[in-house]
């Protein structure tokens, strides 16, 4: 167990040193800051000057081994643009983003997983049908359309609900909804497949063989089988709780990381960029770690490897 | 006493494109919006509401002492936002060293030199590395601000020039409380709550996010007629266009041509604005090899219905104008001079002439970094394809990637503005020898070169106007370094019920004379 | 060795008669919709009444059933329709690429882990995780600067995405089959590494990939449309359906079928796909049986 | 011929590292403790024993498919070369397993024939066109007709899957079978029938049989001698008769008697008590004294060795060998 | 059947006509079985003659797609069609059920206190602590070492045999009338197989309860049943006392089940097996589904399914060409007895 973890931390670590190094060595090679930030149209020498300032004119190695070795003295770098310590603005934009992502995570538990458990239990039936069209065509928008579409009837026409911006919680309503249902969506349909899948196992006629009621059997025995595949996109989802949103924070003008991302790899702000990387790929890395702790949880099997190698 | 002054909401594409609301840092049309008329005053002002002519801004008058010095009288009791007062002190200290010029030295008799070198920490109060070099850009010459009294200054020059008040009106000469300046911690403490004149300062800057102005009640120019005036960006325009239907914001900027009929179809909303200081260009690369014979570029430009584009993408609000320059060059203006006549004949001949053989020209563009660049894109490729030019479009994400120096650079878009009113601040400035396109490597004029050092440096008025004429002809008809497509415009849906009225500029003016609240 | 002396064993005569499968009538739908896109595919040269590029500044904008522009005209006066079939095309060979690609490659990757395990197996996880944790903005951007808007490398490009699924298939299926099936029955006969892939595991686990690739291959559309949302896409003067909808979402209301006619496209065809794909599963799968 | 026999496993130990619960040490599981077996041409060993006593990976260390971690596996007198090798692969010509699941040995997509000529294809037996018809003619050999080859494996039965898989194991002629198990998840009928065939085949062919089961009806059937194994040590070994009639060692008095035989209903029986062993936890001295009737103190602490009883068979048995000496004594 | 039983009692759970299909092919023939209290039957056949189904139906386990007919009667109660509620407090709390493959029939999430907690909840009336003790006195009855560790253990921290016997643990806890034992030891090997085999018995002699035992190794029924009934594709082919049938089998199918097994003493001689294979259900031949197998078939058989006939006392089977016992006959002993 200790090896795993200190295996699956290896990994992690490396995985995260190869995000930040690729990020790095394409944004570097792909695009310079000092004329997106000074603006083409600035003076030749003060973008000279600004190079000069950021040592951008150093060979890309020197760069790479300067950014990395600030990054071990715990120093994250400032924004080019405005001077900025690069962490300060990335926390900043969270709280909206979690705001965002949050709720909408929510959403999708709330409105995918019992959708595919009742689609699972009513197989082949009419509901189970209009379950899983509506399902597929929730995720086949996509999200812009979908959010475009929302803000055209809710606040263009009906007047109900704010079309963008970061007010108030009402505000937040139509960009949950957007980010939601396409992930409830996914969910839905892997919900049930799961659910099949588990409903097919002989222990669940174990159980009803002891006289278990119907609905019991899919509460106690059933779902927590099917939980393990589930808990696969789920931890995929809460990996991307945090740049998962960019689209819908575009169309919805919603401050959050996304957006953020957006613009600082737009502006070539690498210190921006790198730190929303490190978080991204951090909050994923542990997502899938717990995730891989949590099967052990929810399925003893997977505890140990004494079953491994067993016939 | 209740204030029951409206505050509005207005929806930007882009607030800051630095982060920053420094004039020296921030150098780009979304600044300009921003900051004039609102937040930055000059010492001659423009008429915002007008046609940008010279007006008194924060001085009251100003007159000629010689060649290289120009004199102003401040206006007085102007307020700062932290309630000083201005002085010679303030335009000096603006001017000065520490906040303008850093170390550079002011050049005499030459256009400035790219290579000069720039020290500059980031978290001290010393001055990012760019700001002197953008000053020196805008003031070569200045040599300082001679405080003559309390409300007196004279701006003296190294060389003769006749554009200095031109200078002095520009984007990036207005004034800054001192005070403020040193008492900030960092430069970019400063620089995102810059305390200055205008009639709006800085409540709270969130960068990317919004930027709420509120009103400077001690306003020299009178009580401003808003509470307060947020901006808010909102990268899509579906998104902008939505929030003005459904109320939640009072200005839509950056609307493109073909939404505004569609939002003037709700008889409630109108669509203001127009055309603005900046013409789009095509450049060219003259080292590709399909380019080197001048005869190429002269079909391209031939090639090119600009006024189909104007009246189709640009809904005819916007006009085709006479080469790069600009009315407000007064009599420097080249009045009979025009842009290559659309001869799809002419074109193909010369296309024959120069043996070109149907070798793709690579067109390296941004994805609608300007209005309509990508559809005019298209059209133009079309266009050159019947003239028999195979140009291929090729989008690029920045402008690295644009003017990356490989042998496949060929054509290229871009905008020209003319920060004041001389051809300086144009010709010269983006295609001189100093100029992007020339240190960019594309294209290069030796005639053309000695013409600018004489633009810039001679005094005479007839010789300075005829240089700029055969500028013109070199550039744009004899060795074409770049091609006029149109001038650009920018427009603002806003409610009718809501007296106010577009600048021919991004800038937006909020003060009193421009808002009759509801009419 | 011939003459072995057994009973004659009576064979079991006939198979197990079908149970009639009738297909559902959504699959049905969905099958008849992905034949003819894929014909409009292979025969849009054919079938565009106007070059897709060719614009006509007179006529923008045109409403559907224009006589000449059934669909209508988009903001440069092109033929909507002529733009839609090439669209079609370009899309699905995005998506179909990418789709082969991504299964091809990561098919391969499960493969290496299950044969080498070990520290191969561990990186193979590594760049599984990378491939997650990379947000796919910054891989788009590396492409479209590196190497322009070349289409073949946007689907090699686009073909990375989602690889990691069919790795960790692959690899859980062929260490299972290898440890006492069938694969390790022939491996056993001396079958070299190669065959026993190739010709064992990679059928067996073919359904699994294909009901996978249904899954990936709407992702890739919208994954397409996304990135054409922020500019990353295809680029112009080139067309696929995401950038058409991306480009035209500012017209939605001033003429929304611009962007309504490859929306439509995107969300039939990936229904069509995804309810396929569905039905194929569970028809695949014995447990469901 | 080299006088070499046909296989010799000599000393022969392996272990695997396994883990229980959730933070616990890796202990090393004995799954083979030094076992030396011998097979001979044209003979079966039976391999007997509990589940998990490690028959399986006995038989896999014979072919060559795990190296053991101490001992040696001589074939024909020389020792096998390292899994996955060139060498190695050429050499499965000569040895081949049958396994005990025939559908999971067969790829469920491939025909019957396409699979019984693949050893022809690897090996490049004979020439391309008449592979076909060489399997068609093995099928026939082990009893199902040529059209059975265009089936796949699931239009088959149990028992002529198995005799799929025993095809294709016979293509290359080879002078060892390791049959792990083949018969036992057959129904009774069918077991008759695979049964048949081995013993047919062999005779036919002179195979040497390692041929593993916990079925003793089926052991004894197709044996010429027995091993059993407890706790992956052999604790009996000798004549199959012989040793099924009359066990010496009380784990192989207890597997004889739990053997069900139909009408012989109230025969006492040996039920043993307690659990199957742990192998990560092996029991001091002998393995099987927490379960053995005859149990005594030395055989808590001492370890018995496998040694000859007078009628020939090897027992590990301190009871065993002490009731011998006595006997001998006696007499 | 049942009036020809040695039972003159009524049986605890008659089963009647029972037919099963599945998509439309029919997989069980017209089942008739009574079961009384405290009686041993064992039910063999080979795989897939539907020994399972019938238990399975019975107790409404099979999927929906199953379409059943025919009665089972439990105690005067129809249990085919009955309601939900109905089924519950029958499955597991009269007739229990032990299936095959006790590792995939444990839910392997949850440990195996609950799992047989539940059933004690559910019949026994039980709560909380007394649920633990009970299932603690279950577990040592069933000889599971160490029954308090074990109760907080997951299937898989088990040995087969130890499953085994957990479901075992599992189908007493409802103290049910019946238990069914589906192959409850085909996953074993002999030495566990025997202990299991000699707990069920014990059980059956301790509480009185009746005991149904599928299989299809002869040996292991022979051992444990009082009654036996072979089954062939979806019918019962015969039926008799244990003994009788394994001194004297009438049908051939018996005959050639008990002659395929090798013998564990004595001679050593070739096997005679049936030959050929169980003709799937799909593709049963119009006469006798034995009779493309069977060593004496005649021409009639080929057109005329047999009826299950009584051929003795207490004795039926269901061949045309297996004359009555004239009387009870003695065979000698067994080569092997
Ligand atoms: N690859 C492996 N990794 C870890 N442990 C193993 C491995 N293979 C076998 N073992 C262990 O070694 C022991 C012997 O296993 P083996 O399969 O040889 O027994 P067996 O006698 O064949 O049992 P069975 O009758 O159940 O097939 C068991 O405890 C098993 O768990
Ligand atoms: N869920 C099901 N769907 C379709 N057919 C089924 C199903 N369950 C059983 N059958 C069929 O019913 C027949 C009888 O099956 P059953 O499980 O009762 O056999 P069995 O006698 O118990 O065999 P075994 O010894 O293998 O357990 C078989 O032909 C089987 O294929
Ligand atoms: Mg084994
Ligand atoms: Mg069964």
């Amino acid at each position: 167990m200790l090896r795993f973890l200190l295996i699956r931390l290896c990994r992690a670590a490396l995985t995260v040193a190869l995000v930040v190094t690729f990020a790095f060595v394409v944004l570097r090679m792909s695009g310079d800051p000092a004329l997106i930030i000074m603006s083409v149209d600035a003076p030749p020498e003060a973008i000279a000057a600004f190079r000069k300032a950021w040592g951008l004119d150093d060979p890309i190695w020197l760069q790479y081994l300067r950014y990395f070795s600030a990054i071990g003295q715990g120093e994250l770098g400032q924004s080019m643009r405005d001077g900025r310590p690069a962490m300060q603005l990335v926390l900043e934009r969270i709280p909206a983003t979690l705001a965002l992502t949050l709720p909408a995570l929510a959403l999708k538990l709330g409105i995918g997983i019992p959708a595919g458990i009742y689609a699972a239990l009513h197989r082949d039936s009419l509901m189970d049908r209009i379950v899983m069209v509506t399902a597929v065509a929730g995720f086949t928008v996509p999200s812009f359309v979908l959010g475009l579409v929302l803000v055209l009837v809710f606040s263009v026409q009906l007047g109900w609900l704010p079309s963008g911006g970061q007010e108030s919680w009402r505000h937040a309503i139509l960009p949950v909804l957007t980010l939601g249902i396409g992930g409830a969506a996914v969910l839905a349909r892997f919900t049930r497949s799961a659910m099949l899948e588990v409903l097919g196992q002989s222990y669940i006629r174990t159980a009803s063989a002891k006289g278990v009621p119907w609905s019991r059997v899919v509460r106690g025995h059933a779902l927590p089988n099917a939980a393990v595949p589930t808990v696969t996109v789920v931890g995929f989802m809460v990996g991307s709780l945090i740049a998962g949103a960019v689209v819908v924070e575009s169309v919805f003008s919603w401050p959050g990381v996304g957006r953020l991302l957006v613009v600082a790899v737009a502006n070539r702000d690498l210190a921006v960029v790198q730190c929303i990387l490190l978080l991204v790929a951090m909050t994923m890395v542990s997502a899938n770690l717990i995730v891989d702790l949590l099967y052990g949880l929810l399925d003893p099997r997977l505890r140990s490897g004494a079953k491994a190698g067993a016939h | 006493q209740a204030d029951n002054r409206p505050s509005i909401t207005i929806a930007v594409q882009k607030i800051a494109n630095s982060n920053l609301l420094d004039v020296l840092r921030e150098q780009s049309n979304v600044g300009e919006r921003v900051f004039f008329s609102s937040l930055w005053e000059g010492l001659i002002g423009r008429n915002w509401t007008g046609n940008l002519e010279s007006v008194p801004g924060l001085a009251t008058e100003w007159k000629r002492i010689d060649d290289k010095t120009v004199e102003l009288k401040l206006r007085q009791g102007v307020k700062f936002h932290n309630g000083d007062e201005l002085t010679a002190d303030d335009v000096a200290f603006t001017f000065g060293k520490e906040r303008m010029f850093g170390d550079t030295q002011p050049a005499a008799g030459k256009t400035i030199s790219v290579d000069f070198v720039v020290g500059g920490g980031r978290a001290s109060k010393e001055l990012p590395a760019e700001v002197p070099a953008v000053a020196r850009r805008s003031w070569p010459a200045l040599l300082g601000i001679q405080i003559i009294d309390k409300y007196t200054v004279r701006f003296v020059n190294g060389t003769p020039d006749v554009t200095m008040e031109g200078r002095i009106s520009r984007y990036g000469s207005e004034i800054m409380n001192r005070r403020a300046f040193e008492e900030a911690k960092t430069y970019s403490d400063w620089a995102m709550k810059p305390v200055t004149t205008g009639p709006y300062r800085v409540a709270e800057y969130r960068p990317d996010v919004s930027l709420l102005l509120e009103a400077h009640d001690e306003y020299w120019g009178g009580r401003p007629p808003l509470k307060s005036i947020r901006f808010v960006e909102v990268p899509e325009t579906a998104s902008r266009i939505n929030g003005l239907l459904s109320g939640q914001y009072q200005f839509a900027c950056d609307i493109p041509p073909d939404q505004i009929s569609q939002i003037e179809k709700n008889a409630a909303f109108e669509v203001q604005g127009g055309t603005i200081l900046n013409h789009r260009l095509t450049v060219f690369d003259k080292n590709h090899t399909q380019l080197q014979n001048p005869l190429v570029r002269r079909a391209m430009t031939h090639a090119i219905d600009r006024q189909a584009i104007v009246d189709s993408l640009w809904a005819g609000r916007t006009v085709v104008p006479k080469g790069l320059q600009w009315p407000y060059y007064g009599d420097m203006f080249v009045s009979d001079w025009s842009v290559p006549a659309f001869d799809l004949k002419l074109a193909k001949d010369l296309v024959k002439q120069s043996g070109y053989k149907g070798d793709p020209i690579p067109y390296r563009l941004l994805n609608n970094y300007y209005t309509n660049q990508t559809a005019t894109a298209q059209i133009l490729a079309e266009m050159w394809k019947e003239a028999g030019l195979n140009v291929e479009i090729q989008v690029k994400e920045n402008w690295q990637q644009i003017l990356e120096r490989t042998p496949t650079r060929a054509v290229r878009d871009w905008s020209n503005s003319a920060p004041f009113n001389d051809p300086v601040s144009s010709m010269v400035s983006q295609h001189g020898p100093n100029g992007q396109q020339q240190q960019a490597g594309e294209w290069t004029n030796a005639e053309l070169n000695q013409l600018s050092v004489e633009l810039e440096t001679s005094t005479d008025r007839a010789r300075r106007k005829a240089a700029f004429r055969r500028m013109l002809e070199i550039a744009e008809r004899e060795d074409p370094a770049y091609t006029v497509l149109h001038q650009n415009a920018t427009f603002t849906a806003k409610p009718k019920a809501l007296a106010w009225k577009a600048s021919p500029a991004f800038a937006m003016d909020f003060r009193a004379e421009n808002w009759g609240g509801r009419s | 060795m011939a003459d072995v002396t057994v009973t004659a064993v009576p064979a079991i005569d006939a198979a197990k008669p079908k149970p009639k499968q009738r297909i559902p009538f959504l699959v049905w739908c969905g099958l008849v919709w992905i034949a003819f896109i894929i014909i409009v595919a292979l025969f849009a040269d054919w079938l565009t009444p106007y070059r897709f590029t060719a614009y006509d500044l007179r006529n923008r904008l045109a409403l559907p059933f224009h006589p000449l522009h059934w669909l209508g005209t988009d903001e440069l006066g092109r033929d909507v329709l002529s733009r839609l079939i090439i669209s079609v095309r370009i899309s699905l060979l995005v998506a179909f690429g990418a789709t082969i690609i991504s299964a091809v490659l990561g098919t391969l990757m499960g493969f290496l882990a299950a044969h080498f395990r070990g520290i191969v197996e561990q990186v193979v996880l590594m760049l599984a995780d990378f491939q997650a944790a990379m947000p796919f903005l910054i891989l788009a951007l590396s492409v479209l600067a590196f190497f322009g808007n070349a289409l073949p490398l946007f689907i090699g490009l686009m073909g990375l995405y989602g690889w990691e699924r069919y790795a960790r298939i692959a690899r859980g299926l062929a260490i299972s089959a290898g440890a006492q099936g069938y694969a390790g029955a022939v491996r056993q006969i001396g079958a070299a590494p190669a065959r026993v892939y190739l010709k064992h595991i990679l059928p067996n686990i073919a359904s699994t990939l294909i009901v996978s690739m249904t899954l990936t291959f709407p992702e890739v559309i919208l994954l397409e449309s996304g990135l054409s949302f922020l500019g990353l896409g295809v680029q112009p003067p080139m067309t696929s359906l995401g950038n058409m909808v991306g480009y035209g979402r500012e017209y939605l209301t001033r003429a929304p079928w611009i962007m309504l006619a490859p929306a439509f496209t995107i969300v039939l065809t990936t229904l069509a796909v995804s309810l396929v794909g569905d039905w194929l599963r569970d028809k695949l799968d014995p447990t469901l049986r | 011929m080299s006088s070499a026999p046909l296989l010799q496993v000599r000393g022969i130990a392996r272990r695997y590292a396994m883990r229980r619960g959730l933070l616990g040490r890796p202990v090393d599981v004995r799954a083979v403790d030094g076992v030396s077996l011998t097979v001979e041409r044209g003979r079966t060993l039976g391999l007997v024993g509990e589940s998990g006593s490690g028959k399986s990976t006995t038989g896999r260390l014979a072919l060559g498919l795990e190296p053991p971690d101490d001992g040696d596996v001589l074939f024909k007198g020389a020792p096998i070369p390292a899994a996955g090798t060139l060498a190695w692969r050429q050499m499965r010509a000569r040895m081949q397993m049958i396994y005990q699941d025939p559908l999971g040995a067969l790829d469920r997509r491939l025909s019957i024939l396409e699979q019984v000529r693949e050893p022809y294809d690897v090996h490049g037996i004979g020439e391309a066109g008449e592979r076909g018809a060489m399997a068609t003619a093995l099928l026939q050999a082990v009893g199902l007709r040529a059209d059975q080859g265009n089936r796949y494996p699931h239009e088959l039965s149990g028992g002529q899957r198995q005799r799929a898989v025993i095809a294709r194991a016979l293509a290359t002629k080879p002078d060892l079978l390791v049959c792990d198990e083949p018969v036992s998840a057959l129904d009774v009928s069918i077991q008759a029938q695979v049964v048949n065939l081995l013993v047919d085949l062999q005779q036919e062919l002179g195979l040497g049989l390692l041929f593993i089961s916990h079925d003793l009806k089926v052991i004894r059937q197709v044996s010429h001698r027995v091993a059993v194994m407890y706790l992956g040590r052999i604790v009996e070994e000798g004549d199959a008769d012989l040793l099924l009639a009359s066990p010496a060692h009380p784990y192989t008095e207890a597997l004889v008697s739990a053997s069900p035989v139909p009408g012989r209903r109230a025969r006492p029986r040996i039920v043993l008590q307690g659990d199957p062993p742990n192998p990560a936890a092996r029991p001091s001295g002998c393995a099987f004294h927490p379960r053995c009737h005859a149990a005594r103190e030395r055989c808590k602490v001492e370890s018995p060795r496998l040694l000859p009883l007078p009628d020939g068979r090897l027992t590990a048995c301190h009871v065993a060998h002490d009731q011998a000496n006595f006997l001998k004594a006696a007499s | 059947m049942t009036g020809l039983t040695s039972h003159e009692t009524s049986p605890l759970v008659a089963i009647r006509d029972l037919t099963v299909s599945f998509d439309g092919v029919k997989v069980l023939h017209g089942i008739d079985l009574a079961i009384h209290r405290g009686e041993a039957v064992g039910l063999v056949g080979e795989s897939g003659c539907g020994k399972s189904v019938t238990w399975l139906a019975a107790l409404g386990l099979l999927p929906k797609k199953a379409t059943i007919t025919g009665s089972v009667i439990l105690d005067g109660h129809e249990l085919i069609g009955a309601a939900p509620t109905t089924l519950d407090s029958v499955r597991g709390g009269r007739i229990a059920m032990i299936f095959q493959d006790p590792a995939s029939a444990l839910n392997p999430v949850i440990r195996l206190g609950r799992q047989v907690g539940e059933a004690l909840a559910l019949h026994g009336g039980l709560s909380g602590r007394a649920i633990r003790a009970e299932a603690k006195r279950l577990f040592d009855l069933v000889g599971i070492p160490d029954a308090v560790r074990r109760l907080d253990a997951f299937p898989h921290e088990l040995s087969g045999g130890q499953n085994q016997r957990v479901m075992i643990a599992m189908a007493l806890a409802g103290k049910p009338d019946i238990l069914v034992a589906d192959e409850p030891t085909t996953a074993l090997d002999a030495t566990i197989q025997a202990q299991i085999l000699e707990l069920l018995t014990r059980i059956r002699r301790e509480t009185n309860m009746a005991l149904v035992l599928i299989s299809h190794d002869l040996g292991v029924i022979s051992e444990t049943c009082d009654r036996v009934c072979v089954m062939y594709a979806g019918r019962i082919i015969e039926t008799a006392a244990s003994k009788a049938l394994f001194e004297q089998p009438l049908h051939p199918y018996t005959q050639g089940l008990l002659a395929a097994l090798p013998p564990l003493e004595g001679v050593r001689r070739r096997l005679v097996p049936v030959e050929g294979n169980v003709p799937e259900p799909w593709n049963l031949p119009p006469g006798c589904s034995f009779a493309p197998r069977c060593p004496r078939r005649g021409e009639a058989c080929d057109t005329r399914v047999p009826s299950l006939a009584s051929k003795a006392t207490d004795r039926q089977a269901a061949c045309i060409m297996t004359p009555p016992l004239a009387q009870p006959q003695r065979r000698p002993e067994p080569v092997y007895a």
